[in-house]
């Protein structure tokens, strides 16, 4: 029995897990998981730590956060998605922010404690803005995209892949209007979300952790070729969602940070440990950390199948 | 002295003119008052008229629950009549043209004020003295209040609150509230019940003067025949439930009457009188 | 005024509370990211209803459940603190300080302790609504008239007998405040926990609703809410009418 | 017992509630992830109290602000249910749906209109504790024994008059047991609010610790809020006493 | 017929012991009562001793805000003595050795609960009746309610609301409950103050009947000396506040003692010796 937790509420890049769920790929391994939404991409660390449940759909930057303070409670993250980091900084074009230094004597506003807004101040450090003169303001997520588009901040720290769509909801255009600032292209080169399981589960039935990753190994390949099986799943589990927000989620979620070149290489699910050591000492330096865990502490790849059956292969449809 | 012993006959009912009533403290025309409908409705008081003019001391004697108290709320209109109507000091009872003073049967002091407040309160609310009430309570008026109090014995329990007095003391506060603020038109709804009989008879010398000096209507419900005889001009009787007035009696003994006079012989055979008259109309 | 001319005044009143929204949404051009009008409201709860569902039956269930282990526990707690003087000085500061704590903090250690959905959604309704029980409980038994605890004491009754018979009646119309006061903290609490940690239920349906921005079906969500509480309000009046109708009464003179 | 002895025994067994906490902490090795135990809190508390500090003032003055200005209208709409049928019946249904709905989904908009910061934070405290108020009152009044108001109504008291002097004072014992559960109402409002959109209070410090897992940090802050709940409790609990001495009156016999 | 009109002195407080005691119903060893501490404490009671045997019928008369209250309440173990001891059927008075059925002077009938409730609710707490209660409350204990109801003349409101009734039908009320559970001790404060003469005279035959036939202890509080006389074997009379005992004499007239009685020359002459006695303490 495996107590799974999404990252959130039910999104359609949560298309992997609610599929092989479906599709009884779990099952097939023997195993039963229950999956239920989450709070945040970081609360499934502390979900996982706290013993609630025993694996989930989070943020590898949360499990470096706390591998730093409490490394043997710590989850592990064992088949990493996202390749690419979603963390973006959004400004409306009408505001005339186009290089990281008209940040200065700007509002961002963002939920303290996310890791945009936490890695901001190495994003500043990187980039040579004066943090001083940016001004911070703290809300709930859903009010950030409102809020610039009242005109209270001048540009938000996100998610790429949720304000995109939440811009699309305010009947935005995030396209054209919008000017998209990605860590990724500032120098912050991170991994984001991917499946981790708790220390226990990991050293007590190792078994049930290989099957659970080449389960959703198996769907994420589905995935990436047959979009509409996916969101069927998405709808079977939950139909309060609107299918077509979701669906174009699910691509965004398969070509912007899935669909990396360095998957190409080796095989969705696995990670490069330099630049997971790389982005270790930047969410060391963003967060404070007093000791920088080893790569081996926060990603183990003992459970990925062989390349060959990774590999990643995107086609829309 | 003369002393009218065969109760008159109630006057009848009959429309008056604006100027007649006018003359008068208190009217019931044919009111009658019935509690709740249909199979559990009771009636309080059947139709019932009766006319006190300005300045008269009516008592109200009757067997207990034939409605004497719901004639003092239709007065003070705490009650609409079902029927008839009800009209005092030339109005409806609900327009204020009399002053009241009322001493309810149960003593209902305030609870979260001290005696001294509870008898205060009507010169906080009623107005020639509501204009004051700011000003004077501190001085003249708490001055007015504790003199009251301490004609009936309370002088020292004016900061208690009411349940730490007795059931005597009591119902004195009751009547103090009644009297301070010098009412037009006195209700008194057995204001002495739970008294000894030396406090009452005090109580009814200092009553008798106090009508005496400043002449209110005052309508007396009580059950003790001598107490009605002594202060009373006017005595009605009424009826076991659904009450009606049976007898309407003037009692024409000069004012001020001594306390002995309760015992002199001719008072005595009075009140035997209405006391036959009660035991009548009971069967 | 009759009772009928009443409720047809409430009615419409009522009515024309939804009017007025209406007619000032549209003349302040309030966006419907915002705030939506009640008929767009109306037409999402419509369309959608059979989505809704079982989500409105789960949050039922939470909250009703929830509830009514609260007023047990509640009136318990209640009792214990309006007749004993030790419990009142125990239990009232903690209670005290657990109330002023924002339930959402919360919530997640009952998730961490008892997983997501149902559970944590009934401990939180019922831990909400205790408060305001005790409160009036315990001081509706604290003001209860000594004169008619003696009543019972003269008999030899024990401190059981005169707490069936006297502080309980006597603390009725307290209880029933509270009770209004209850519910609608129990509804509040069930969604809080939904929306933390469930798959099911109004709070889930909200949290999906804010997070993707589509506003009329999260106020499709709270007009549910609101419904549910005024039925069950209603629902307290009936029985308290019946209950506390010597306390709140009031003559009736037959006028031919 | 005695008032001393009895005050001994409460902080004696409240204290126990806390070494219990810890020891069942030790005991079942809880994460202190997930449940820091009683020490490390206070702990937390005195070495980052200048930090917390200022948040504390924020939310104080929030909450104080938006339930001061809840009183005020709590107690008049309640007197308002209390005294006219029509408002009860308009009134009621209204207040017992928005109450229904979780002020979460309310902050939002009063955020969007407002801007984030101190007014929303106000507004929050101030809509939260409303209800139980005007519950409480609206009771009070309607289960005021008719012989008192009697009372003032022969010596032809208005209706204002008769409120002032028999309403509003039999109504205080409800006012008071309202109180206490609006004052933790209004502290749960203010920080919601602040959880959601500000830069200072203790809600943006819960939710900044939460954030960072700094699980000590949030519990410090829900410990601040509960002693500010307790203490504003001990307030109105020292005037509850004045006010209402004569509801809750004990006989004092002097044993020599 | 022998009357002693010369009262007896009161008997010197002395160390009883327990057997002596447990012959006695009601046994106050210099008890006194003291509200309050400080400038305003009031002595509500002076150390008071009194003895009462079982089966005696005692009426305790005296000023308003004596005490005569304090007294019974003391003898319910309502409150305890400042000093002195209270010992009842031979025990103290907080551990029940009696049935004890009492009539407040306010009649304080449970708002929530219909007349006939509120009757019965004795039957519902005093043990012999108390086991049989859940079967018996709709038939056998029914009965026994309406039919003590109906000796008052409250047969038609049996279930109506306290508020519903008048003040004195609520003062039958309130004494049908201090007798509904056939009591062995029976505390009467100013059980018929609010009746009229005749409804009262009723009652105190009634009463009288009910006391020959099953010997209760009854203490009774009256200011009504006519009341004292006919139904007491003995009249304790109290001095103003704060109270002692300064008289307590038997009455030994024969019983049944016929309601004619209280108009015979020697009972005048009795009750205005009472008067008299009354009198002289108040100065
Ligand atoms: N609020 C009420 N609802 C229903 N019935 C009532 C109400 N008030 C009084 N009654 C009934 O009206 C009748 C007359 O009551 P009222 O109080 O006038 O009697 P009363 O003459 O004052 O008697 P008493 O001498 O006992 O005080 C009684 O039978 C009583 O039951
Ligand atoms: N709870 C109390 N607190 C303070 N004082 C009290 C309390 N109860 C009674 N007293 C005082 O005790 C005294 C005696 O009261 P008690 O009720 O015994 O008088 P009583 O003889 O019954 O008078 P009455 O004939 O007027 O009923 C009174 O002066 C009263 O003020
Ligand atoms: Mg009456
Ligand atoms: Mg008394």
């Amino acid at each position: 029995n495996i107590r799974f937790t999404l990252g959130w509420k039910t999104q359609g890049s949560d298309a992997p897990f609610l599929l092989a769920a479906q599709k009884g790929y779990f099952a097939e391994e023997g195993l039963n998981v229950t999956i239920d939404q989450g709070e945040g991409s970081a609360a499934t660390v502390t979900r996982i730590m706290g013993g609630a449940y025993d694996a989930g759909f989070g943020d590898i930057n949360a499990i470096i956060q706390n591998a730093a303070l409490r490394p043997d409670e710590a989850p592990v993250m064992v088949y990493q998605l996202w390749n690419r980091p979603p963390f973006a900084i959004v400004t409306p074009n009408d505001r005339g922010i186009t290089t990281p230094a008209d940040f200065e004597g700007r509002t961002l506003g963002g939920a303290q404690g996310t890791p945009t807004t936490r890695l901001f101040p190495v994003f500043a450090a990187l980039n040579g803005i004066d943090l001083e003169a940016v001004e911070q303001q703290n809300m709930a997520p859903n009010l950030q995209e409102p809020m610039m588009i009242r005109g209270e901040i001048d540009g938000a720290f996100v998610f790429n892949i949720t304000s995109w769509f939440n811009l699309i909801a305010n009947r935005q255009d995030p396209e054209n209007d919008y000017t998209w600032f990605l860590f990724e292209d500032y120098g912050m080169d991170l991994y984001s979300n991917g499946m981790m399981v708790s220390r226990r589960l990991l050293a007590e039935n190792p078994d049930a952790v290989a099957g659970l990753v080449r389960a959703v190994n198996r769907a994420t390949l589905e995935v990436a070729r047959d979009q509409e099986a996916a969101m069927d799943a998405i709808m079977a589990f939950d139909n309060l969602v609107d299918r077509d927000i979701e669906h174009a989620r699910l691509t965004f979620s398969l070509t912007n940070l899935m669909n990396a070149p360095e998957v190409a290489e080796i095989g969705m699910g696995d990670l490069v440990d330099d630049r997971l050591a790389r982005s270790i000492a930047i969410v060391a330096e963003g967060y404070d950390l007093e000791r920088l865990p080893e790569p081996s502490e926060i990603f183990d790849r003992a459970f990925l199948p062989p390349v060959a059956e990774r590999l990643f292969e995107v086609v829309l449809n | 002295m003369q002393m009218s012993a065969a109760p008159s006959t109630v006057p009848p009912a009959q429309a008056s003119t604006a100027q007649a009533s006018a003359a008068r403290a208190v009217e019931l025309d044919r009111a009658s008052v019935v509690f709740g409908r249909g199979a559990g409705a009771v009636t309080a008081l059947a139709p019932t008229t009766l006319r006190i003019g300005h300045g008269a001391f009516v008592a109200l004697v009757g067997p207990s629950g034939c409605g004497k108290s719901t004639i003092l709320k239709l007065v003070s209109s705490l009650l609409r009549p079902s029927d008839g109507s009800v009209v005092v000091g030339g109005r409806e009872a609900s327009v204020r043209a009399l002053r009241i003073g009322m001493a309810f049967q149960n003593p209902t002091l305030l609870p979260w004020l001290t005696i001294e407040r509870n008898v205060m309160l009507p010169l906080k609310i009623v107005p020639p003295f509501r204009h004051d009430f700011r000003r004077e309570r501190t001085r003249a008026f708490r001055d007015r209040v504790h003199a009251l109090l301490a004609r009936v014995g309370l002088q020292d329990f004016a900061g208690h609150y009411p349940w730490q007095l007795s059931g005597g003391m009591l119902q004195r506060a009751n009547l103090c509230r009644a009297l301070i603020h010098e009412p037009d038109l006195l209700l008194l709804d057995e204001p002495f019940g739970a008294l000894d009989q030396f406090t009452r008879e005090e109580l009814w010398q200092d009553l008798q003067a106090l009508y005496l000096e400043r002449r209110p209507t005052v309508l007396l419900v009580t059950h003790d025949l001598r107490e009605a005889g002594y202060l009373a001009t006017r005595i009605c009787v009424m009826s076991p439930r659904p009450g009606r007035i049976i007898s309407d009696r003037p009692i024409d003994l000069p004012q001020p009457r001594d306390i002995d006079l309760i015992y002199r012989p001719d008072f005595v055979e009075m009140t035997q009188s209405l006391r036959e008259l009660i035991a009548q109309v009971r069967k | 005024m009759s009772n009928l001319r009443i409720r047809i005044c409430s009615a419409a009143l009522i009515f024309g509370f939804f009017a007025m929204w209406e007619v000032l949404c549209l003349w302040l051009q309030v966006s419907d990211l915002l705030l939506p009008r009640p008929t767009e409201i109306a037409a999402t709860l419509w369309t959608r209803f059979p989505v809704l569902w079982p989500h409105i039956l789960q949050t039922l269930y939470s909250t009703l459940t929830g509830f009514g282990l609260g007023v047990i526990i509640g009136v318990t707690l209640g009792v214990l603190i309006g007749t004993s003087r030790l419990a009142y000085g125990v239990a009232y500061p903690l209670l005290v300080g657990f109330s002023s704590i924002p339930k959402v903090a919360v919530v997640p250690i009952f998730v961490l302790w008892f997983g997501s959905g149902t559970t944590p959604a009934i401990l939180t309704a019922m831990v909400i609504c205790v408060f305001p029980i005790v409160v009036n409980i315990a001081t509706g038994l604290a003001t209860t008239e000594p004169e008619l605890e003696d009543v019972l004491k003269t008999l030899g009754a024990s401190r059981s007998e005169i707490l069936w018979n006297v502080g309980l009646p006597r603390a009725m119309p307290y209880f029933f405040a509270s009770l209004k006061v209850a519910v609608t903290l129990s509804f509040v609490g069930a969604v809080l926990s939904e929306t933390v940690a469930s798959n099911r239920g109004i709070g889930n349906v909200m949290m999906t609703a804010s997070s993707n921005f589509q506003t009329s079906l999260l106020f499709a969500g709270l007009f549910v809410l609101a419904a549910m509480g005024v039925a069950l309000y209603a629902v307290f009046s009936f029985l308290e009418a019946r209950v506390t109708g010597w306390a709140t009464r009031k003559t009736d003179i037959a006028v031919t």
